[in-house]
């Protein structure tokens, strides 16, 4: 089990800040991909990637990064603080 | 070395006044107070903010600062949740023996929040409501620290 | 644009609130304050000041930095006589739209500051009296405004 | 006629913050060797020109700058302030 959160216009557009989600995705491309497959507006939300970060465990990733052991995956656009 | 995140108004002079008390050590002391800027119609902003991560990010920022320059103290506020416009968001605070560490401190801070700590601004105006994107600008200016 | 040269104690947290306070349209304000430091064995330091020379001198370098960052207002307070140690000693504050402006303003008039404005600093120390002596460095930092 | 200030250690090795002279000097180096071959206390505080600044008017200046016209002088060691 996998905690799955979005923020700004990416939780808009899924309509959830948060999921609890079981998968077998082996990278952070892998759970987009299932995601993407689900519904729309998830293909919606993942359009443009280069529009997106990841954080695991709270900590900036890439979309490339292994899965393994992690607990806490966050999708957001970049960051506007200051 | 203090950090708060906090939805709660501050008082930036008086955040001046407590960091700022006292020292016998630092000759310089730098802040840089963000505003909730008014560009015309703006009735408010809210920023969102991913809680947890922000003050480990932070947190990092400020680490490496105090590695960078020769720092007695700093001191980070940033608010989350609905301001108006004229509010402050957001405050550093650093204090140095020396004038170019203070500023350099301060200025890196700034560059590191605006495009390292998650936070996302969205504006709320008369017209319309719309995330703020993130400039070229900012990007930019975080990539003047990559060498020391 | 305000100047203020005098012997007074100030209180830079509230010179800060009453600068930033209702600023619709600045997004950004740096301050900048000097603070007499306690290198062990300072009672106070003395600064002498050339009354006339010294508000024309801050006053054309307040309009050198207007003319050449985008700045919303700037504040120059600095004082003159004897101060303690912790004392605040002088104090600049810029507001402009956006942050470059304001931390490059504030820094530029603080290098004016400490080689061009007619202030010299007298250390009183229980094992003596010593007039501080320029720093290359300070002269060095003014060079980097040469060029726009 | 023309006022001459003197500051910091400038003013303490003169012994006085002012005074109006009377002078044909038509630089500022001209004033100087008044200055120097004057009194002892002048050549002490003049010894060495390359730690002295010189403001004409209020206006920082050179020590090869003409005195014509000019109201105020004054003599100071490079400032400190900030």
């Amino acid at each position: 089990m996998i905690d799955v959160l979005y923020f700004a216009w990416v939780r808009e557009r899924i309509g959830l800040p948060k999921e609890r989600l079981e998968t077998s995705a082996a990278t952070v491309a892998d759970l987009v991909a299932e995601l993407v497959a689900r519904e729309d507006r998830y293909a919606a939300a993942f359009a443009d990637l280069s529009a997106l970060r990841v954080a695991l465990d709270q900590n900036l990733s890439s979309f490339d990064a292994p899965l393994a052991g992690v607990r806490e995956v966050a999708f957001f656009p970049p960051m506007t603080g200051g | 070395m203090a950090l708060r995140v906090q939805a709660d108004p501050f008082d930036p002079g008086a955040e001046l006044s407590a960091f700022a008390k006292g020292r016998h050590n630092a000759g310089a002391v730098v802040t840089f107070t963000g505003v909730v800027r008014d560009d015309g119609g703006l009735t408010r902003m809210e920023i969102e903010h991913y809680p947890g991560m922000t003050e480990r990010a932070i947190a990092a920022i400020m680490d490496e600062a105090t590695a960078r320059w020769s720092l007695l103290d700093c001191l980070v506020i940033h608010r989350f949740g609905p301001m108006a416009p004229g509010e402050s968001i957001m405050m550093v605070a650093t204090a140095a023996p020396h004038r170019g560490d203070a500023f350099a401190a301060a200025e890196f801070l700034m560059d590191y929040l605006k495009s390292r700590a998650p936070f996302w601004k969205k504006e709320i105006a008369a017209d319309g409501t719309a995330w703020v994107a993130a400039k070229d600008a900012d990007e930019d200016a975080l990539s003047r620290w990559d060498r020391q």
